[in-house]
């Protein structure tokens, strides 16, 4: 009987916790509560990529009522592999959390904390599995507003202008969503993804759907930081606390790329999106722009998480960079991608939570001589780091490689060169980590001081999944190319 | 007929508000017009709803007339304890 | 005790002329909802003020008819004012004395003034009212005896 | 006959009020200052109302809706002068003085 | 032909709001564009959006505005940057949307596509399958419940947010002065308790009502806490904390959202979908009814908690360091 | 001539969005902003609301006899943001207060002022 309730339970347990979390007034049991609704949700997640492989589509109508007029839930292998992407980060993060947060915030803030984090997770859970345009909005608004919160709670007062920033260029972005999603109506009559699919190719010559385009495309590229719509991202994952940085590197923008996935190969249709605009090449374009542009900024950081975050703008691009192909080979590149770049940034964003914790700040100057005062942290940054410079043997690898093979595929070999340039500069910032890491030593002695197990033992989870799924490709790559063939089979307007 | 000709009224009414609060001068003249509007708003509304023959949508009419004085009460608050007065004065406080 | 009855009696009414559905479900509602609004009510220290000014008001209607029949006659006064060509006013702040034991007739007569146009209570005092005036006419209109004589009614009045 | 009758009074209310808040807002943009507009404007609201409101009440007849509209009525004659009070408590205690010049006024409001 | 005049004045308060400075004055001047936006709602038939926009605008947002600019300052600096990549950005914007227009259905066009797929659907169906003769509640709390649950949660999320920004800047019991509340003034105290009795049971009346006229959870909650915000102005912010101590309103935000959630719950363990009322009663008309009142029941009490908390966490921010 | 009375509403919508969007967009004020976020989404608002108008049609409300209807689907989706956009104000409005406390100002500029002083 459970089972067939997977779809709303997914985005429906978090949910619960979270204004259970605001009623506990004993903080050990507001983490194991936050833990255990993560836990859950990720393996109900894991449940439904094995039922979406196996089956299909998964379609659950909510209150009983059927599709066009009620709220359904339209689970397949792309959302199914989403919600695993963000349910996992989101529990790894979680379990490391304790330790930092304990550090970072006040006490008389975990309650709401903790439930702000579910709300965000729910928001994101609700964005991926729905099917119903509309639905997509309240849920974006959910995990938006909850991220403005927690991203305000940085110790440092320019947390608060970025969240601001974040918040005014967020609700910008919604509201376009909003335009987009009610020009769609105004089309159909039909607000339901999978109906607006269907009867969208009937007035596929109408001048207020390219438009309803053109501000889907826009809002949801605010969300997702796409480069040059990107400026909130720097600052918000730079002060916001760093458990905060971790979850959100890993699953906001993620989730943002879905929806513009779904929108793009689902609603409209390839054949429109890449036949009515030019947008392999507004894609292709803007992409290189993000890998260079925001590569290059990040050599110039002091503050390791702005260059990390910095980084998270030039891996955006890479991401979009393999929609631009739209070939199989360059969409499995993009859901490999997110789901590898989701592993390395968690990944670093959770060792520099352990930096943070010892050295109180995360500088340039706070690196030095870390290799000696803080081994396996270190180790961790540099591990991660190698993954995002693309090194074989981690996930990077995998994805740039498909992404390589996608655009020698399609002749396109200054892409190519654009892509290994892109490592390069990423090989930069990261060897400047190394040396200050390795080759230098701190001005003061700092003794040999670890980050505490419960921190270090997540990233290093994460870090070893890196180098694991780097090794081992048959997980990630069946489900990503599982994924890319349905976006692509979908392209000729037939429902799957 | 009478209706629409009151609804007009009404109309001209908010319009000539609307210049007061666009004119101020002071703070006091907009506010003040604001009121105005409110009250003019919920005859509006009223009358509105007999022209539609919805009467029952008086509704709207009575919130506006339990509460939209809550603001102007907040106005005054603000100013009685001294947080509204130019800034310059708030932070020797 | 008598006030809260009153009060709720008030409030039935007012039940009554929103609902409009009179079957056992919604009358269920009113009941439990009029329950909570007193239940509150007692709980803010709204009902056992000496004094509720509404019942006061409501048993009133001489009072009533009298400050209606003001209205109208400085409406009008105002009115002709307005349209005159040229501006006649004398705007003019003047204290009038508001001598009343009881706060609450205090307040109806500052809200008579405000509600009379052409006058406006500006501040309340001990016993004295600001009162800003369109007019000489309407000023020496409140200082008429007729509305002390309708006050002292008032004030007399339990 | 009596419908008619009613109609008419209705019809007389409702010009009258329309008339009335035509008056009152044309006082509000001649008047010289906040508070002598004040007096066109919030307060007499309450007769325009007042007649606007009953003019609807001859219309809807005797019914749940009468009773709406004059509570309706009822609110807004507490309510509306209680606002102006406010209002023009809050100017006078910000130092708004007829006496003085409208932008000196202004300028310490 | 109203709402066209309506629009007029709207767009010129949007203009005058653009150009002036002094933030008070736009405050107010948003206070009326509030109050022509829920005209216009009215005359375009949407009467639930209008009553949100009446209660939300008298209710809630220009009162916290205005405890905003009480905290901070009120005139807005002369912008010294340029303006004219933003007025590229905005021409952009609207002409996308002109270009949008152009092969729009005429307005009110009732062979409009919106008006051909879904609509008509619930305007012939709803009433018998839910029994609930307001179109707009019945999709709201049965046919889409699952966005109003999403509503909750955005108020419920909003609720925290503002209390974990605000609530480390509470002031203290000592620093709590006697001007910060206007129950030294007769008038309005009088008046106030006057009205908070009706206001209250206005909203309560909102609240059960919604079935069969404009209405519902959120209009009644905002205004339910309008009550208590004139509560809290007139005889003051510590009396209000008395009445709902912070734990207390933390308990009431989340057991409305628990309780939406709860109806879902419970509807998935007799056997139904998430929200599926109709497993409630034998009869699914009586199932329906008692899902939408427990789902308005839990929208109402949410929005009361959350608003109420805001208002207090803004009035109670101390105000010199 | 006709498309243009047929559209007229929707283009002063874009009118007010583009108002709206415009003082988000070019006021350094952190309240005037949000206030213009408002403009720019209850513009949006109208338009979803006036895309559900149909001629002669009533509020969606079953009443007895034979009516037409507006759509209520819109009137419903927008019930739904006007709380996301109370919701959003709401927290605009605590970021801004607290904005104050750290910078002593609201205006965007001199933050940026004092951040880059740093």
């Amino acid at each position: 009987m459970i089972s067939s309730h997977l779809p709303v339970l997914q985005v429906v347990l978090p949910l619960i916790a979270a204004p259970l979390c605001l009623l506990l007034r004993r903080s050990s049991l507001l983490w194991i509560l936050s833990f255990a609704a993560s836990l859950a949700a990720m393996i109900i997640a894991w449940l439904l990529l094995q039922q979406a492989g196996s089956s299909g589509v998964i379609s659950y109508t909510i209150g009983g009522w059927a599709a066009p007029w009620g709220i359904e839930y339209r689970i397949d292998t792309l959302n199914a592999y989403v919600l695993l992407i963000v349910t996992s980060i989101s529990t790894v993060v979680l379990l490391a959390a304790k330790k930092s947060i304990e550090q970072e915030i006040p006490q008389q803030h975990w309650p709401m904390f903790y439930s702000s984090y579910l709300l965000c997770l729910t928001g994101l859970l609700g964005i991926t599995a729905t099917g119903d345009a509309f639905n997509v909005f309240v849920f974006l608004e959910i995990s938006s507003l909850s991220s403005y919160a927690l991203i305000s709670l940085g110790r440092d007062r320019r947390a608060l202008t970025a969240s601001y920033q974040y918040l005014v260029m967020g609700t910008i972005g919604a509201t376009f969503i909003l335009i987009g999603i009610g020009l769609l109506y105004m089309l159909t009559g039909t607000l339901n993804m999978h109906d607006l699919a269907q009867r969208l190719p009937a007035v596929a010559q109408s001048k207020t759907l390219l438009s309803a385009f053109a501000f889907l495309f826009v809002g949801i590229s605010l969300k997702l930081a796409l480069f040059p719509l990107h400026l909130w991202l720097p600052n918000a994952y730079t002060y916001s606390p760093s458990i905060v940085s971790a979850f959100l590197a890993g699953t906001a923008t993620k989730v943002a790329v879905y929806v513009l996935l779904r929108f793009i190969f689902t609603v409209f249709g390839a054949d429109y999106a890449f036949s009515v605009l030019p947008l392999t090449e507004i894609l292709m374009l803007l992409a290189v722009a993000a890998i260079m542009f925001a590569s290059i900024s990040a050599i110039y950081q002091s503050n390791i998480k702005r260059l990390f975050a910095y980084s998270s703008v030039a891996q955006l691009g890479y991401i979009i960079l393999g929609i631009g192909f739209l070939s199989v080979s360059g969409l499995t590149a993009t859901l490999l991608h997110l789901f590898n770049h989701a592993l390395m940034k968690a990944a670093l964003f959770m060792a520099l939570a352990c930096v943070l914790y010892r050295q109180g700040d995360v500088m340039f100057s706070n690196v030095k001589g870390l290799g000696k005062t803080m081994p396996w942290t270190f180790m961790a940054i540099v591990l991660g780091g190698l993954s995002l410079v693309g090194v074989p043997l981690t996930v990077g690898f995998i994805s740039k490689w498909y992404l390589v093979v996608a655009a020698i595929e399609q002749g396109h070999f200054v892409l190519v060169a654009i892509i290994l340039f892109g490592s390069l500069l990423a090989l930069v910032y990261v060897w400047r980590l190394v040396e200050q890491g390795y080759f230098h030593n701190s001005e003061e002695d700092h003794p040999r001081q670890e980050a505490p197990l419960s921190l270090l033992i997540p990233t290093w989870m994460l870090v070893l999944a890196n180098i694991y799924l780097g090794i081992d490709t048959s997980l990630t790559i069946g489900a990503a190319e599982q994924a890319a063939q349905m976006l692509l089979g979908q392209a000729g307007g037939g429902s799957p | 007929m009478i209706l629409a000709v009151t609804a007009i009224a009404l109309l001209v009414a908010m319009a000539l508000t609307l210049v007061r609060a666009l004119l101020g001068p002071s703070i006091f003249d907009r506010i003040l017009a604001v009121n105005t509007f409110g009250t003019k708003i919920v005859l509006f509304l009223g009358v509105y709803g007999f022209l539609t023959n919805r009467p029952d949508f008086l509704d709207i009419a009575l919130v506006y007339a339990l509460i939209n004085f809550i603001s102007t009460l907040a106005v005054l608050r603000f100013f009685e304890s001294g947080q509204l007065v130019m800034p310059k004065d708030k932070e020797s406080r | 005790m008598k006030h809260s009855l009153l009060l709720t009696a008030l409030l039935v009414l007012f039940w009554l002329a929103l609902s409009g559905h009179y079957v056992a479900f919604t009358l269920i509602l009113g009941v439990l909802s009029i329950a909570l609004v007193m239940w509150l009510n007692r709980k803010m220290h709204i009902s056992d003020e000496k004094v509720m000014p509404p019942l006061l008001l409501l048993r009133l209607p001489r009072y009533w008819a009298w400050l209606l029949l003001e209205i109208i006659k400085s409406n009008i006064h105002v009115a002709i004012k307005i349209w005159q060509p040229r501006l006649d006013i004398q705007p003019q702040f003047k204290k009038i004395p508001s001598p009343w034991k009881r706060d609450v007739t205090r307040v109806v007569h500052a809200n008579s003034i405000t509600l009379t146009p052409g006058t406006v209570t500006v501040m309340v005092d001990k016993d004295t009212l600001l009162v800003h005036s369109l007019t000489d006419e309407t000023m020496q209109a409140l200082e008429s005896p007729e509305m002390k004589e309708q006050l002292e009614k008032l004030e007399r009045f339990q | 006959m009596w419908d008619i009758l009613v109609s008419y009074c209705s019809d007389a209310l409702l010009i009258t009020g329309s008339f009335l808040s035509l008056t009152f807002a044309i006082g509000l943009l001649r008047f010289p200052d906040f508070y002598t507009r004040m007096h066109a404007a919030g307060v007499s609201d309450t007769l325009c109302a007042g007649l606007i409101v009953l003019g609807l009440v001859l219309q809807a007849g005797i019914s749940l809706v009468t009773l709406k509209l004059l509570f309706i009525l009822l609110f807004l004659w507490f309510t509306s002068p209680t606002a102006s009070f406010a209002l023009a408590r809050a100017a006078h205690r910000a130092g708004y003085r007829v006496s003085e010049q409208e932008e000196v006024a202004s300028s310490n409001s | 032909m109203i709402n066209i005049i309506l629009l007029g004045f709207l767009a010129v308060v949007a203009i005058a709001v653009a150009m002036m400075r002094d933030l008070f004055a736009i405050v107010m001047l948003f206070g009326i564009y509030s109050l022509l936006t829920a005209g216009i709602f009215v005359s375009l038939d949407a009467v639930d959006v209008a009553f949100t926009e009446a209660a939300v605008g008298a209710g809630i947002s220009t009162i916290l505005i205005l405890s905003t600019l009480a905290l901070t300052s009120r005139e807005e600096k002369q912008p010294t940057h340029s303006f004219l990549l933003p007025l590229l950005v905005v021409l952009v914007t609207g002409a996308t949307l002109v270009y949008g227009t152009l092969d729009m259905p005429a307005f009110s066009d009732p062979e409009a596509p919106v008006h051909q797929h879904v609509a008509p659907h619930y305007l012939n169906q709803a009433e018998q399958e839910t029994g609930v003769p307001n179109i707009v509640t019945a999709v709201l709390a049965s046919y889409r419940s699952y966005d109003t649950m999403g509503e909750v949660t955005v108020i419920f999320t909003a609720g925290i947010a503002v209390l974990l920004l605000l609530s480390a800047f509470r002031h203290h019991e000592d620093e709590a002065s006697n001007l910060n509340d206007l129950s030294h003034h007769p008038v309005l105290r009088y008046i106030a308790r006057l009205m908070i009795p009706f206001i209250l049971l206005f909203a309560l009346y909102v609240q059960f009502h919604g079935d069969y006229g404009p209405g519902g959870g959120f209009q009644a909650g905002v205004i339910f806490a309008a009550g208590f915000i004139l509560y809290g102005l007139v005889v003051g912010i510590d009396k209000t904390r008395q009445m709902f101590s912070e734990s207390k309103l933390h308990w009431l935000m989340a057991s409305g959202l628990l309780l939406y959630i709860g109806v879902g719950i419970v509807s998935l363990l007799l056997g139904g979908e998430f929200l599926n009322y109709n497993v409630f009663a034998a009869d699914p008309l009586k199932g329906q009814h008692w899902g939408i009142f427990l789902v308005e029941l839990g929208v109402g009490i949410t929005v009361t908690a959350t608003m109420i908390s805001v208002f207090l966490a803004f009035s109670e921010v101390r105000r010199s360091e | 001539m006709s498309t243009f009375i047929d559209l007229y509403n929707y283009w002063i919508f874009i009118f007010l969005m583009m108002v709206g969007f415009y003082i988000v967009i070019s006021q350094g004020n952190l309240v005037k902003k949000i206030i213009g976020l408002n403009i720019f989404q209850t513009a949006v608002f109208l338009l979803y609301i006036s895309m559900g108008k149909v001629k002669g049609g009533t509020a969606p409300i079953i009443m007895a006899g034979d009516v037409s209807y507006s759509n209520p689907l819109p009137h419903v989706l927008i019930l739904t943001a006007i709380v996301v956009g109370v919701a959003t104000t709401a927290l605009a409005m605590a970021l801004i207060i607290r904005i104050r406390k750290a910078y002593g100002t609201i205006e965007e500029q001199d933050i940026h002022e004092q951040d880059a002083s740093l």
